[in-house]
C-alpha cells in the first residue's frame, strides 16, 4: 500500500510552485485578462523549460516518456494559480491520441512541435446551442479526392486565439456515433475566429467558422467515422487530467480561507475561531481531500488500465466539479466584503469553477457515465 | 387571515401604476432601460429621476405630510415597491437619505438640521451616503477606528471607511466616528455625524466589484472637519441614532422579495422557451423538481415576510425576524442564479453580448454574493436570529 | 394584510396545548408504544370534548361548523405531541369528503358519530409491494345486486387497529384512473387484520384482507367509477392539514433543541453558544418557520377555494416533509449521546418524520403535482 | 503508488479466509448469523468466539509474539478487518482489550500488571470496558468528576460513567477518575485505574437505545475500591495513557470503512432487484444520479484512508487526518442509511419482520446517529481538523 505521489513527483510540484509563484501566480491570469497574451507565452516558454510539454510524451518524438501520475503536479499546480492556456487540451487529449492512434506522420509532425512548446493544440466539439451528444453535430467534413471540405460552426472552443491547431469533431458520415471523425485542423486565416466573452475571463472562447476549408485526409485522428469512440478515450485522459487541475484551484481555495481565518480579526478575535467559519473551512478541506484522493486514483488506473478507470475517473471529475463550486463560494463567504471585490483571487477561482462545470459535459452527464461504466 | 387588499389601497396602486406609465424615462416601460455609464451623467440621470418622483409626490411617501411625504401607511410602502420592481424602476439615488436619513432627522435632528436638509434630501439636491465600515470593522461595526477630535466647535475628523454606497456621488455623509475611547465597551464614544462630502479632507475611491460594478467606494478622511451642529443625537450617543435609523426601515427586505419572485417567475419562462436536447427545460425531470423545490422555498419567503409584516403592523415596529427575512431571500436568490446557470449548460459561461439567454443570471449570481456579505453577513444574521429570536447565548467576545 | 392565525385560533391552541401537556404530551404516545391503547381513548374523549372532533363538520350534523383554517392549531398540537390516532385521515379526507360528496344519509350515519368522537375512519390505499398510482389498485368491488363484494388486500393502513371505519379505494371498472371508486366499510369480524411492525412504534399499521366482503353499494362515496378524482380532492385536505401536523413537531424538535443548548454545558459554557450548534439551530427555524407559513398559506387557499391551492398544498406538504426529517436528526445530534437513548423524544420525532415522508406519496410526487398544478 | 498486496499479505489472507471457513460459528457462512440476545447465553457465545480466536492465533494479531499476537503489520491488520467485515463476523466483546487496553498494558504497565491481565485478554476469559464519559463530561472529556480518594494503599472511587460498552459483561473496567482539582488545567489530576468490576461498589444499569439495542451503560460508582497497583502510568497523569490507548488503534477507521464499502454494494444489488412502479429502483434516474455520487464519496472516503494510511506506515503512527476518516464515514454512512430508506417508498417504513427488504438499513439509519455522537461528535471531529490540521484558532473555553 503507497497511495502517494512518488518523490520525483512530489519534487517536480515543488518545481513547479516555486516557478509559479516566482512569477506571480494569478498574476499571468489576471494580466492575461486584460490583454497581455505576451506574458501567458513568456511562462509558456518556462514551463517549457521545466518539461511541463514533454511529460507524456514518448521519449522518441522528444517527450520526457512519463505517465498520467507524473502530470498530476502539473495540472494540480496550473490549476492553483489559473494558469491561462490549453494545456489540458494539449498534454491530456492531443498527446494520449495521438501517442495511441496518430499516424507516424501525424507524431511527427506535431508531439515534437508539443513537446517543444511551439504548438498548442485546442479542441472544439460544441456548436451554437447544440448539446455535447453526437446526434447534435453538424459540422460536416466532406471528402474529395484527398481532401476534406469542412464546412460549418464551433463555439465554446477553449483557448481558441492562443491554439495553433485544432482537433475538430465533425461529420463525415451518416450514423449518429459512428459517422463523426476527429480531424486534426492548423490555424489559418481561411477560418472565420470570432472570440466571446466569457464568464471566466481568464478563458479565451472563440467561435469558428469554417467555410469550405480543405484538409488534406491524412489529417484525421485514427480511422475515419470511428472519432466518436476515439473523442471517448480522450475524454478519460483529459477529465482525469481536469480533476487534477480543479484539485489545484481548490487548494488555493480552502488555503486562502484557512490564511484569511487566521489573520482577520473581528470582535477582538480571528474569525477563524467562529465556528461557523472554522467548520466550514473544514468541510471544504474534507471535499479537497476526497477530491484529491479521486483525482491521484483516477489519473492511476489510466496508467495502470484499470478495469474501473471510466468510474473512477468521471467520479473524480464529477466530485470535483461540484465540490470546486461550493468551496469556491464559501470562500467569498469566508472573506467577507473583501472578497467580494475584484482585488482579491476569490472570485477568479469561482468563475474558473463555473467555467469547467459543463465543460465537455455536466456533472449530471458524467455521473451517468459512471453508472453506465459500472454496469447499472 | 386576510391577504386583500383595501380598496383605498387598490386606488393607491392604480394612482401609482398610472403615474408611472406616464413619467418613468423614455422607453423604460418597454424594455430600453439604459443608464448613462459615466459618473457625471449617471448622477444626472439618477437626480432627474429622483426629481420627478419628488414633483410627482412619489419620493419620501412615508415621511409625514408636513415635511413633504404622503404619511403613507406601511401597505402602502409593499405596494409602493412591489410597484417599483414590477416596472424595474431606475434605483433611488438617495436611498439612504430618503429610507434613513431623513426619517431620524424628523424624529431626532434639530431645527436647523431639518432645515438645512430635509427639502433637498427629498429633491435629490442633496444625495447622502452612509460611512459605517472600516477595513477593520465589517461584522463587527463597534470596531470603528475613525476617529473625531474636538477643536473649538469644530471636529477634526480622519480615518478610512469603506463599501460607502454613492459615496463618490454622495453631497453629505451619514458617518460614524470615535470620539471616545471604551476599551471594555466598544459601541460607546461613537459620535454620528452629518458630514459635507464636499471638503478638501474627503476624498473617495471607488471599489471594483468581482461583478464589475463600481457601486460602493473607499472613503479617505484626512482631516475633514465637521461642526458641532453637524452632530447628530448627543456626542458618544451614535451607536443610539444608528440603531434608530435603521428601525426605519419599516417594510423591511420587501423590495428584494418582490424582486425574487420576478427572477422566479422569469426562470419559470426561460425553463420553458429554453430546450436543451430539443426539449424545454422545464420537462426534465430533475429541473422540475429543483424548481418545486425553489416554488416552495420563494414562496415560503414571501409568507414568512408577510407573517413578520403583520407583527410590524401590529406593533408598530419591526422585530429581530426582519433577519429571518434578509437570511432566507439573500441565500435563495443566489441558490437561484447559480442554478439557472448549471442547467443552461456550458453555453451558459458565455457572458455579456454572448449570453444565450438573458445574461441577468450570470450578473446576478456574482451580485449575489454581495447580498449574503453587505447589509449583515449571513453568518451575523444568524448570530442575531440565533440570540434575538430563539434567546441562545450570545457569542463569546462580543 | 393580515397573516396570522386568528385570537380564536390562537386561544384554542392554547387551550390544547394547556389539555395535552396536562396529559403529559408524548407519555401518550409512548404509553400507545407499550400497547395502552386506552390510554389513548381517554385522551380521544377529552379532546372530542373539547370539540377537536366537530370543528369543521358542519353544524346541522352536530359540528362547529368551522373551516380548515380552524383545524390548523389542532393538527399542529397534536403533531407536536406525537398522538396516535387517525384524525388526519377523519378530520382532513373523510369529514370534507362526506361534507361535499356524501350522501344525506352518509352524512347522518357518519358525521355526528365522528363529532362526537365515536367513529374514527381511515384511508385504506396501498397495496402489498404496489406503489400509490392508481394502476396499481387491485382490490376489486364487485357489484351484485345492491351489494359490493369486496375482494383483495391493503396494506400500510394507518391506524388500522383504531379504526372503525375505512374509506378503501377498490377497483370497480376497467380504465386506470376512471374505474376506481371510494368506499366506506364498517369494520367487521369478515375483515382479517394483521398488525405490521412500523419503524414509528406509536403509528399502528395494518394490513387488511377482504374475502368476498359484502358493502351495499350506497356505501359508495360519490358517484361510482369517480374515486380518483374524489381522492384527488380529499388529498388537498389531508396534506394541507399533515403539513400543519408536521410543522406542530418540527416546532417541538426546535423547542427541544434550544431548549437543551442552553442549559447544557460543554467545554465551560452552554453549548448554544458555539455556533456549530447555534447556527444550526438557526436554521432549524427557519425551515420551521418557512413550513409554517406554507402550512398556513396551504390551509388558507382551501378556505377560500384559491386558484394556487394544489400548488400551495403540496408544496407546502413536500417542503415540510423533507424539513422535518432535517430537523429531527439534527435534533438527535445536538443531543449528543442523550439523544441517541430511547428516554429522551428525540427519536420519536425522528421516526414519526420518516413516518410521514412517503406517506401517500414521495416528496418527489409532491413535487411533481405542484409542477402540474402551476401548468408547468 | 502502489495498490496491489504482497505475496506474503495475499498468504496471510488466504490464511485467514480458510480458517474462517472451518471456524466461523455454524451456519454463519450461509447466512445463519444469530447471536443469542440474553445477557448470559449473549456473553457466553462471543466469549467462546474469541477463545475460538485466540486458539487459531487470530486474537490480537498486532501483538509481539511474546505476549501471544502474531506482530501482525498494519497491512495484515487492514486485511484481518476486510476478511472480518466481509463474513460479517460476530462482534469481538473484548475489542477495547485487545485494541486497547492490552497493547497500553504491554507498552506501559507494570510487569505485575502485565502477568496479572495480558493472556485473560486475549483468551477472552477477562473482558474489559472503558470507564471515560460522565453525564456532564460528553464532548469536554477533561471535565469528569468521578472521583477518586487515597485511603492507605487503597482509593475509594466514586462517581457516575455513561456509555460503557460492554460494560454489564464486563470484568474489568479501564477506567478515568480525578485524583486532583487544577482548576485551570481540566485534564491534569486525572489517573487511569484498572478497576475490578466484580465488587459491590460497581453497578450497571443498560442504556436502552432509539435503534433498541442495548450495547451501553451507566456505571455506578460507589466506594468501589482500587489498589495502587491498578494505577497505568503515574498518579494524575492518566491522561496520557488515555492518549498513548488511543494510538495504539493504528488502523483507524477502517472496519467502518470496509462495511461501508459492503453495503453500498448491497445498496446496488437492492436497487437493481426492487422494483417501483415496474422498473428497478436503479432506473430510475434520481436514484442513478445518488448512488453515482455515493458512489464517489465511498470511493473518496475509501481512497482517503489509503492516503493516510500511507502517512501512517512512513510515520509509525497515525496523524489528525484520522479524524477526517471518522468524520467522513459516519455521515457518509448515516446519509446512505437515510437515502436507503427514502427510495423505498411508504413500504419503507415496515419494519423487523414485516420490512420488504433486508430490514438492516431501517436499524443501520437508526444506529447511524450513535456513530456522528459517539467515540467523538462529527463538531468535535470538525474542531480537532481545523485545529490541528488545518491550525485555526483553537475554541475559547477549551
Amino acid at each position: 500500500m503507497d497511495f502517494a505521489l512518488n518523490e520525483e513527483q512530489e519534487m517536480f510540484r515543488e518545481y513547479l510552485r516555486k516557478y509559479l509563484n516566482d512569477v506571480g501566480q494569478t498574476k499571468v491570469a489576471r494580466n492575461f485578462i486584460k490583454g497581455d497574451l505576451q506574458g501567458f507565452l513568456d511562462i509558456h516558454s518556462g514551463l517549457t523549460d521545466l518539461g511541463c510539454t514533454s511529460i507524456n510524451i514518448s521519449e522518441e518524438y522528444g517527450g520526457l516518456g512519463l505517465s498520467s501520475l507524473d502530470l498530476v503536479p502539473f495540472f494540480e499546480e496550473i490549476g492553483r494559480s489559473l494558469l491561462p492556456g490549453v494545456y489540458l487540451e494539449t498534454m491530456a487529449f492531443a498527446v494520449p491520441l495521438l501517442e495511441l492512434y496518430g499516424t507516424t506522420e501525424q507524431k511527427e509532425n506535431y508531439l515534437p512541435q508539443i513537446a517543444s512548446g511551439s504548438k498548442k493544440i485546442t479542441l472544439a466539439w460544441l456548436e451554437p446551442n447544440k448539446s455535447f451528444n453526437p446526434d447534435e453535430v453538424e459540422c460536416s467534413a466532406e471528402i474529395n479526392g484527398d481532401s476534406l471540405i469542412i464546412n460549418g460552426v464551433k463555439t465554446l472552443v477553449s483557448g481558441g486565439d492562443i491554439a495553433d491547431i485544432y482537433i475538430l469533431l465533425v461529420r463525415t458520415g451518416e450514423e449518429v456515433e459512428e459517422g463523426l471523425s476527429l480531424v486534426l485542423v492548423d490555424h489559418s486565416e481561411e477560418i472565420k475566429r470570432n472570440n466571446l466573452k466569457c464568464v471566466d475571463e481568464s478563458k479565451h472562447l472563440a467561435e469558428l467558422k469554417f467555410n469550405s476549408l480543405a484538409v488534406p485526409i491524412n489529417q484525421v485522428v485514427g480511422p475515419i467515422n470511428q472519432g466518436w469512440s476515439l473523442l471517448q478515450e480522450g475524454l478519460l485522459y483529459l477529465n482525469a487530467a481536469l480533476s487534477s487541475q480543479m484539485v489545484g484551484g481548490m487548494d488555493r481555495v480552502v488555503e486562502m480561507s484557512t490564511e484569511y481565518a487566521k489573520i482577520r480579526e473581528q470582535f477582538g478575535q480571528p474569525i477563524g475561531r467562529f465556528q461557523a467559519i472554522k467548520h466550514r473551512i473544514v468541510d471544504m478541506k474534507l471535499e479537497l481531500e476526497t477530491a484529491r484522493s479521486l483525482s491521484y486514483y483516477a489519473n492511476w488506473t489510466l496508467e495502470n488500465s484499470s478495469d474501473d478507470r471510466a468510474a473512477a475517473i468521471y467520479s473524480a471529475r464529477s466530485f470535483a466539479a461540484e465540490a470546486y463550486i461550493r468551496s469556491a463560494s464559501q470562500n467569498i463567504q469566508i472573506h467577507g466584503g473583501i472578497g467580494f471585490t475584484e482585488e482579491i483571487d476569490c472570485h477568479l477561482y469561482l468563475k474558473r469553477a463555473r467555467y469547467f462545470e459543463n465543460y465537455l459535459g455536466s456533472s449530471q452527464d458524467y455521473n451517468e457515465q459512471v453508472a453506465l461504466a459500472l454496469a447499472w | 387571515m386576510e391577504f386583500t387588499i383595501s380598496k383605498k389601497e387598490e386606488a393607491f396602486r392604480e394612482e401609482l401604476k398610472t403615474w408611472l406609465s406616464e413619467n418613468l424615462p423614455y422607453g423604460w416601460m418597454e424594455g430600453k432601460r439604459e443608464i448613462p455609464t459615466t459618473k457625471e451623467e449617471y448622477s444626472k440621470f439618477l437626480r432627474d429621476w429622483q426629481r420627478t418622483l419628488y414633483e410627482g409626490g412619489w419620493a419620501g411617501i412615508a415621511w409625514p405630510k408636513e415635511y413633504g411625504g404622503r404619511n403613507a401607511t406601511i401597505m402602502e410602502e409593499i405596494i409602493y415597491h412591489q410597484e417599483m420592481v414590477r416596472v424595474k424602476a431606475p434605483p433611488l439615488i438617495n436611498y439612504i437619505g430618503i429610507h434613513m436619513v431623513g426619517p431620524t432627522l424628523i424624529r431626532s435632528g434639530s431645527e436647523q438640521q431639518k432645515q438645512k436638509y430635509i427639502q433637498n434630501i427629498l429633491t435629490g439636491e442633496e444625495v447622502w451616503c452612509q460611512g459605517y465600515s472600516e477595513p477593520n470593522a465589517g461584522s463587527d461595526l463597534s470596531a470603528i477606528q475613525t476617529n473625531a477630535t474636538k477643536d473649538g466647535d469644530c471636529w477634526i475628523i480622519n480615518g478610512q471607511k469603506v463599501w460607502t454606497s454613492y459615496g463618490h456621488l454622495a453631497d453629505r455623509c451619514f458617518l460614524l466616528a470615535r470620539t471616545n475611547n471604551h476599551p471594555e465597551k466598544k459601541h460607546k464614544g461613537i459620535t454620528a455625524f452629518l458630514l459635507d462630502m464636499k471638503q478638501s479632507g474627503v476624498e473617495t475611491k471607488p471599489i471594483l466589484q468581482m461583478d464589475g460594478n463600481q457601486e460602493f467606494n473607499e472613503l479617505y478622511l484626512t482631516d475633514a472637519i465637521a461642526h458641532d451642529a453637524d452632530i447628530i443625537g448627543e456626542v458618544d450617543e451614535g451607536w443610539k441614532v444608528m440603531i434608530e435609523l435603521m428601525l426605519h426601515e419599516r417594510v423591511g427586505i420587501g423590495a428584494e422579495l418582490f424582486s425574487l419572485e420576478m427572477r422566479f417567475n422569469e426562470m419559470v419562462e426561460i425553463a420553458k422557451e429554453h430546450h436543451v436536447n430539443e426539449k424545454p427545460l422545464l420537462e426534465d425531470r430533475f429541473v422540475r423538481q429543483k424548481m418545486a423545490e425553489f416554488y416552495a422555498r420563494y414562496r415560503g419567503s414571501l409568507l414568512n415576510y408577510y407573517r413578520n409584516l403583520t407583527n410590524t403592523l401590529k406593533k408598530g415596529h419591526p422585530g429581530p425576524e426582519s433577519s429571518i427575512d434578509k437570511l432566507l431571500v439573500s441565500e435563495l436568490n443566489k441558490e437561484m442564479a447559480s442554478f439557472m446557470i448549471t442547467i443552461q449548460g456550458h453555453h451558459g459561461v458565455l457572458w455579456k453580448e454572448n449570453a444565450p439567454v438573458d445574461t441577468v443570471w450570470q450578473d446576478e449570481f456574482l451580485a449575489s454574493f454581495g447580498q449574503t456579505i453587505g447589509g449583515g453577513t449571513s453568518e451575523v444574521q444568524r448570530n442575531t436570529i440565533g440570540e434575538r429570536v430563539l434567546g441562545l447565548p450570545k457569542d463569546r467576545g462580543r
